[in-house]
């Protein structure tokens, strides 16, 4: 099979790049694709429900995120979107871990 | 002749006026619909598309309005009764084949469900502003038959009788509904088949060389059919033609073969005449409407009649041929027309023509999207008794 | 009597309307329309059905200011919570709706219908849940009438449940209007 | 059309024969319509003989053929053919047909028409039919021009030719129509010109008994107009243009056999499968999915 | 402004009346022309294949009159002024996206030349019968401009002045010749380019992010354009909209969207007003004829007034709008409106209403193919004297 | 749209970023308008971002760039993008965009509509442009259906698949669209579907800056009634499906690559050659016919 | 003074109505309307051009009895023949039409314009040779506006060779009706 | 190249077949094409005009006719026609040729 993402040729070695993830929650109708495809498993689905009813995602692994923008460029509706830099969050993997549907 | 059984969904359902037509279609002895999808008249080819498999029709969904349009002419000549369906914008672009329904004389419905233009305009939302069109859309001199209904359950009656029409004078009818009454769902009755009147396709019976597809000679008989494949080896042209079906292209014939067209419609107009009267006799002032206008307008002329105001009613069920002279008699009794319609003004114009002056005729528009407010055609009946 | 129910598109909102019209007007043998929102500009967003049923035949189709307003989502209740007229009902979904500023000119009553429906495996039934608790509320149509509704408006295979799913709405308002 | 009582020697007494003979087309032919439209030396009446024949050979019952024509010189056609035969509007002559075809399923319908009329605003409703499989033979008379209405450019007409809307030549690039109706799923498309007449023939008389959409280009003269314009001669130099350059190459790739101006033609039959027709495939779908419940569709009595 | 000189062919010209309209076109400043051939008016088309490569314009023959309208239209906001050419067949197939160019107020011409109807009809011979249609023929409620020219000379003065209409109220002007005038060959003055006033495209001037493509405030102005390209990113819709040009879908939008169109027209009937009035003082019966059968008529009026009869005539040039006020006015004043059109009653049916029975209307119909028998204007007249 | 200020990480408090970032494609969005029309998972928007996302890489300057739209759910894009952007009638967006194309010449014109209103009821426009080579870019997001209307079936549903107007399954033979523009004369054929974001970003780039027409078929999820009827999940399993069962084929032949119902699906660049382009051709083939006479058309001041 | 011009298709007809009319409206000040038969029905018959020739504008365009009748075919004779005023003019191509029943009302003239085109070395010239011929016989238009007619109306290459059939055609006529 | 005829595989054969070959002048639009194609040189351009103007054929050597009816399948008018059977006329070359356009 193929990728459908740009492979973050040198992510394991030094200067990986990082970017932050910025979500519009109210915005979002919370189709899953940013989470499906996220190569790095960043993002994951949120508990609670935005103003439309849709479950929106939520930032799993802020360090992780290779800046691919591949969820940017997936996203049906331009509510989330990555800045390159390192993590202005801390990781926040354990913290969110209870937060997240399944 | 009576309704074909096979057809007919007998019993109480509580569906849109675009189920409703459907229903009415196949029960009239529809077996052939060529559409294309358009809101918010696709729901009655859905219909058909679910129902026909079942009755033995034939749907077949275009590539476009035109290609509908073309179809079902062709199909209407290969023997069934014929039927599309569509709205404004389609509408618009059936409009050149529409005239060649008209020339070759090919009985067909085509349903418009009358949606806010001009253009794309307001796609799910109601208008009657089509209304006009369904008379002049179409380039040349011609009539068609044009009729509203106002209520799901005549979206299932009159498509009847926009069949029975088609087939009686050989025309395409114009089935005007409107958004509201298209999507509006309400208790719809289904009789039996054995109470459905149809008229049935007039075949002919003679001698298949004495076969003429037209009658141009101003007895008043409209000219039988045949269906293609029987060895009548006809021709029909949308030229100007003979009553051979030939061309011929010049001013004598073309006189001869337009006024035909216009004639059987207009020389009989009382006879295609439908329309609902109430409390005329002692009117000051009358109402004229049609499709869901007209239901919008009996509760301002209810509050009127409390109010004791002396409104009459004409509800237009076939507006074209327009009931000239109905309304030319009815002028010289009251004072004013009030004609509510979901538009700037269109039959209007029609009822303020015959009034000639008479009686005034008071329009109270509605640029579509909505029905009107009943106070604002109460306010116009107020004005109209003074 | 004008009723609007409301909330977002896949919730099953017009056939709630069409489900409580069938029964006035089929088997309570009412008048009843309904009227609904059609079109792009309603999909993703608040999406609803108006259904007028009287006693005589039915002239103006839409309604205005209903007196029963059912709300399904937040935005739809946001949407149409001014409506309503003085003496209203106002049904919600007890988790989907979280109203901000009440209304205190009319009687409000939830159900957790989702939730409800989604304990009966899936929360497309929340409408049915829904519609049980608007008959159980309202009284404007029988359950009788309800129930003789569902056949030929519901996925055969799925009627049973959705009996189950009126009555459990049913149910819940009827213990809600006993307390 | 006159009846022919003797050989016509014109300058010679001969011995007339016993009967008033009349051409063997005759009953095919609106005589009464006679003499045609169609100028000296064009194409189209050749076209027609081609069909008669073609039909003749097919074997079917000429009372369940019925011919549809659009609007042009072409589209004259249908009015010349004793059938079921009909005259339409510009560019929906396949549409019609296709309500005909469906509307009395006993019926084979034919078209046909010229390049503009179905390539050209009909463009749709042609590669729409042949997607479907719709069972229709469409005989297109391509004479690189809209002749009936004076001779403008079309998407037949080749670059570098005039026209009277391409006063300087046409610009722009023509179609391949067998390539075209092959891509949309024609199941048998050839091409020939009013040249190929036998040729022309059998592929008619082949098309009409195939199930499913068969196109076959016919190139024709328009000496009045095309060949005026271009200063080709008359009808009679055109065809003895198409006998130097017509080359036949059955099985031709559609996609190598574009048109160019005065250049070499290619002709030949280039499709010929077997794909079920759009009413024969309604039929056994619904069919399958519907069992009893289904009741086809059979025209009406 | 004045004619751009190096469109216009300066001198005495002995041309028909389609070339002439060509020729009108061009020296009011059109540089885009998208058509489809069809008699009788492919020879406008042609006249511009030909003349267009010396002038700078782009012709284009599209593959049928919806692509032909349709390109017009997005031509028109990339900056030209723009054009297209039929006949019935083909207006009839326009109608949807001239609902489009009105909806989007494009500024363009639509020429057709009118030929005998319904549906293929008479080719080559010539009908007023799509007078109606003109104003009705797309769905929706909105209203165009339409002029009528009676002579090659006026088929170029007219093309002009229907292009400086077209760009003044931003709307599709309708260009409505018959065969007759298309087809008569005349003599045509072209005159130098410095006589020729032109009005030339509105572009806005101000700031881009003030920009807005409509203005349906009411104030009577119309919006300015500008053209596609320089950075204004514009977003316009054949959805009902609002001045932005978003698409605002409900009734009040429409209200606002669609009285506009009808406002702009019908309000500025009296600036748009273009006819000629002849011894109207002391008329007892009037004349109101357009297009080739105003100088037929011409004939039959001076036979008339030969015979002492007080007959005055009006010739509409500009026939949509129809000058109600004036109609209104007049029908005080005579006895008869007498109203020879090629068709079986169109215009006819406007100057009725709003002669609202004050005076009586008499239609003279021609079925189409040839001009009127002047005899039987005058007969006509005659019996208006009565 | 609204600000972001804040990475969103929900339950969690995390400090605030300086200024308010933004959507770093919110110049291109009449952001005004948002949230679109379009439905949870609809496959569209992702195509709109790959749009703007091709037209940034291609280095055109936006304002000379336009965008028109027919109508469908599809034909919604034109309506949301901040640049030159047209919103037609259906089926109409080619022709309406070869008027703008040529009516303003600095401009590129790219066409972003639907199946139904690309291959249905604008098939004939479709083919024109192609054969004229005009210089347009015509995007078609093909999700099996009518979607605006309700979801009926078109000419590029599947065999077998349930639409509102099929609702037995649909048993025409659908369009290859690919096969359909090489046929006619396209320079540029591609065709991706929406998961391939990257790839269709890569194609619209490449379309956009070629001169002459290019046709980029996109498959995407229309979820809510194509996905729906046919019980086949939400937007996101069709992408899943997508994944499983696109295959890269560059260079594959057009012929070869049918879409069949829930079957694999060939994408990849099929098509990619040099021919001038109509304007141009017009300009070179007049300047050479007309020489000094010839004033070229360059658009108005 | 009405005109008609008749022959079949590809004899240039039209042209000569055309040519007439141009003479007489641009160079002769008169005014001039010419009307033609179109269309498909008129390919290969008898087709026709007719020029109203007037000092007033032209109101009525057509003709119905033309004062001078020019056939230059035996069909289109044959079908315009009956319709002159009487005391018209007709002229014919002597080769081309054999005139069958003669009306002895109008004053018939004849010249074998076909023959003197194709000894000219092209029969397409024929037309103008007819309108030489015309012009001596009827003088309706003078020989000096025909031929400022002339440019223009015929391609370039060919000015100096229509010039000379214009003069043939003239100097047959105004021999003709000197004898 | 290619035959565009019916080849009559047995013409120098006994058994030739023959036609009789039967105008219509008044129909005929002398476009020659029966002239052109007869693969026998039957038929030839009279001088005359028809009632249209047109130039009909005429039959040159009847008894050549071999029945082959190309000159009846091309002619666009349905003009001309042949009949099988022996020729019912003389062979009249030389009586014509002086008749015959060249
Ligand atoms: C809607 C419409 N548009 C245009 C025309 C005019 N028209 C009649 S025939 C024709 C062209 C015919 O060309 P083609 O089909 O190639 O036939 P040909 O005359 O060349 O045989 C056109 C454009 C028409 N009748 N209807
Ligand atoms: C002339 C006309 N016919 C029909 C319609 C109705 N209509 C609007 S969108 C649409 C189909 C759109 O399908 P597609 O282009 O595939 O876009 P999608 O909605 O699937 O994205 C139709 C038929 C119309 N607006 N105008
Ligand atoms: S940019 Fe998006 S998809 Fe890529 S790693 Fe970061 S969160 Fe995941
Ligand atoms: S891709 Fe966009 S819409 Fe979908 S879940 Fe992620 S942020 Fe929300
Ligand atoms: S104009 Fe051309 S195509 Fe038409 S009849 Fe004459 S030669 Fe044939
Ligand atoms: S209906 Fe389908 S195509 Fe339209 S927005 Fe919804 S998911 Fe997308
Ligand atoms: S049938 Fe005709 S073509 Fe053949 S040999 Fe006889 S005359 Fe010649
Ligand atoms: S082929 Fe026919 S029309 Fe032509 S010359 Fe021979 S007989 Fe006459
Ligand atoms: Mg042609
Ligand atoms: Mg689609």
């Amino acid at each position: 099979m193929m990728n459908y993402w740009r492979t973050p040729l040198d992510i394991n070695k030094i200067e990986v790049p990082h970017g932050n993830v910025h979500i519009d929650n109210e915005q979002c109708k919370g189709c899953g694709f940013c989470i499906e495809y996220c190569p790095r498993d960043v993002l994951a689905l949120s508990k609670d429900f935005n103003r439309k009813g849709y479950h929106y995602p939520i930032v799993l692994k802020q360090g992780a995120c290779v800046n691919c923008t591949l969820c940017e460029m997936i996203c049906p509706d331009f509510s989330i979107f990555v800045v390159e830099g390192k993590p202005s969050h801390p990781n926040i993997d354990d913290v969110l871990k209870k937060g997240v549907k399944s | 002749m009576k309704a074909d059984p096979i057809g007919v969904a007998t019993g109480n359902h509580f569906i849109d006026g675009d189920h409703a037509c459907g229903e009415g279609a196949i029960a009239a002895g529809c077996r052939f619909l060529a559409g294309y999808p358009i809101t918010p008249s696709t729901e009655v080819a859905e219909r058909i598309a679910e129902r026909f498999p079942k009755v033995g029709g034939m749907f077949i969904q275009m590539e476009d309005e035109i290609a509908s349009m073309a179809a079902i002419i062709g199909a209407a000549w290969g023997g069934p009764k014929v039927m599309t369906v569509t709205s404004g914008p389609g509408f618009s672009l059936m409009m050149e084949n529409i005239g060649l329904a008209v020339m070759l004389e090919t009985p067909c419905v085509v349903v418009n469900v009358q949606r806010g233009g001009p253009s794309t305009g307001l796609p799910p939302l109601t208008a009657q502003a089509d209304m006009m069109q369904a008379r002049w859309g179409s380039h040349g001199d011609y009539e068609i038959i044009a009729l509203c209904p106002n209520s799901p359950q005549e979206c299932f009656d009159l498509t009847i009788t926009a069949f029975n029409l088609a087939e009686t004078w050989r025309v395409p009818v114009m089935f005007m509904m409107d958004e509201c009454v298209g999507h509006m769902t309400e208790k719809v009755v289904i009789p039996e088949a054995d109470q459905i009147e149809i008229v049935p396709r007039n075949f002919y019976k003679g001698k298949k060389e004495d076969y003429r597809p037209f009658n141009f000679s101003g007895s008043g008989e409209i000219a039988p059919m045949i269906k293609a494949g029987e060895g009548y080896n006809i021709h029909i042209t949308g030229l100007t033609h003979d009553e051979r079906g030939y061309p011929a292209l010049d001013a004598e014939a073309q006189d001869k073969n337009v006024r035909h067209l216009v004639d059987k419609i207009l020389k009989n107009e009382e006879k295609i005449r439908l329309l609902e009267e109430d409390q005329i006799d002692d009117a000051e002032v009358i109402v004229i409407s049609y499709g869901i206008t007209s239901r919008v307008s009996q509760k301002a002329v209810q509050d009127a009649r409390a109010a004791g105001i002396k409104v009459g009613t004409i509800r237009l069920i076939v507006v074209w041929p327009f009931p000239e002279k109905l309304i030319r008699k009815l002028a010289s009794k009251v004072k004013a027309f009030i004609v509510p319609e979901i538009n700037l003004g269109q039959i209007s114009l029609e009822v303020e023509r015959y009034a000639a002056g008479k009686a005034i005729t008071i329009h109270v528009p509605h640029a579509g999207g909505w029905v009107h407010d009943p106070n604002d055609i109460l306010k116009a009946i107020k004005k109209g008794v003074k | 009597m004008d009723i609007r129910f409301s909330g977002f598109g896949g919730q099953g909102i017009i056939k709630s309307g069409m489900l409580i019209g069938k029964a006035a007007s089929l088997f309570d043998n009412k008048f009843a329309t309904l009227t609904q929102s059609f079109g792009p500009e309603a999909r993703g967003g608040a999406c609803s059905a108006q259904v007028v049923i009287d006693e005589n035949a039915v002239l103006y189709p839409y309604i205005i200011a209903p007196e029963i307003l059912v709300s399904m989502s937040q935005e739809a209740y946001e949407k149409f919570i001014g409506d309503p007229v003085k003496g209203s009902i106002v049904l919600t979904d007890t988790d989907l709706v979280k109203p901000k500023k009440i209304r205190k000119d009319i009687k409000m009553y939830s159900i957790p219908a989702t939730r409800i429906a989604e304990e009966m495996g899936n929360r497309i039934f929340a409408n049915v849940v829904m519609v049980g608790f608007f008959t159980a509320i309202t009284n404007v149509v029988s359950l009788e009438a309800m129930k003789k509704a569902l056949p030929g408006s519901v996925p055969e295979r799925f009627l049973a449940t959705n009996i189950e799913a009126l009555e459990k709405g049913y149910e819940y308002g009827k213990n809600l209007t006993k307390k | 059309m006159n009846k022919i009582t003797a050989p016509a020697t014109s300058t010679l007494k001969v011995p007339e024969s016993p009967e008033p003979l009349e051409h063997p087309m005759k009953d095919y032919l609106r005589t009464e319509r006679f003499p045609h439209i169609w100028c000296s030396t064009c194409g189209i009446g050749t076209v027609l003989t081609a069909f008669i024949a073609g039909l003749q050979k097919s074997g079917l019952d000429r009372d369940k053929v019925a011919v549809v024509s659009g609007i042009g010189c072409s589209g004259r056609a249908a009015g010349y053919l004793r059938l079921d035969s009909f005259h339409s509007t510009h560019g929906r002559a396949i549409p019609f047909a296709t309500g005909l075809a469906l509307g009395n399923p006993e019926l084979k319908v034919a078209i046909i028409s010229g390049d503009g009329d179905i390539a050209a605003i009909g463009g749709n409703h042609f590669i729409h039919a042949a997607r479907r499989n719709m069972n229709l033979t469409v005989i297109c008379i391509n004479n690189f021009n809209y002749a009936m209405t004076g001779g403008q450019a079309g998407p037949t007409t080749p670059q570098e030719a005039n026209a009277s809307t391409a006063p300087y030549g046409a610009y722009e690039y023509p179609f391949n129509l067998p390539y075209l109706a092959e891509s949309c799923g024609a199941v048998y498309v050839a091409r020939w010109t009013s040249l190929h007449v036998r040729r022309a023939t059998k592929a008619i008389a082949e098309a009409l008994v195939k199930p499913g959409f068969s196109f076959i280009e016919v190139i024709a003269p328009c000496p009045t107009l095309y060949a005026r314009r271009n200063r080709l001669g008359t009808g009679l130099d055109l065809m003895r243009f198409y006998h130097d350059t017509a080359k036949i190459q059955h099985g031709a790739n559609t996609k190598d056999i574009d048109i160019e101006y005065q250049k070499e033609i290619i002709v030949g039959k280039f499709v010929d499968k077997d794909k079920t027709d759009f009413f024969t495939n309604r039929n056994s779908f619904l069919q399958n999915k519907l069992g009893d419940k289904y009741i086809p569709y059979k025209g009406t009595k």
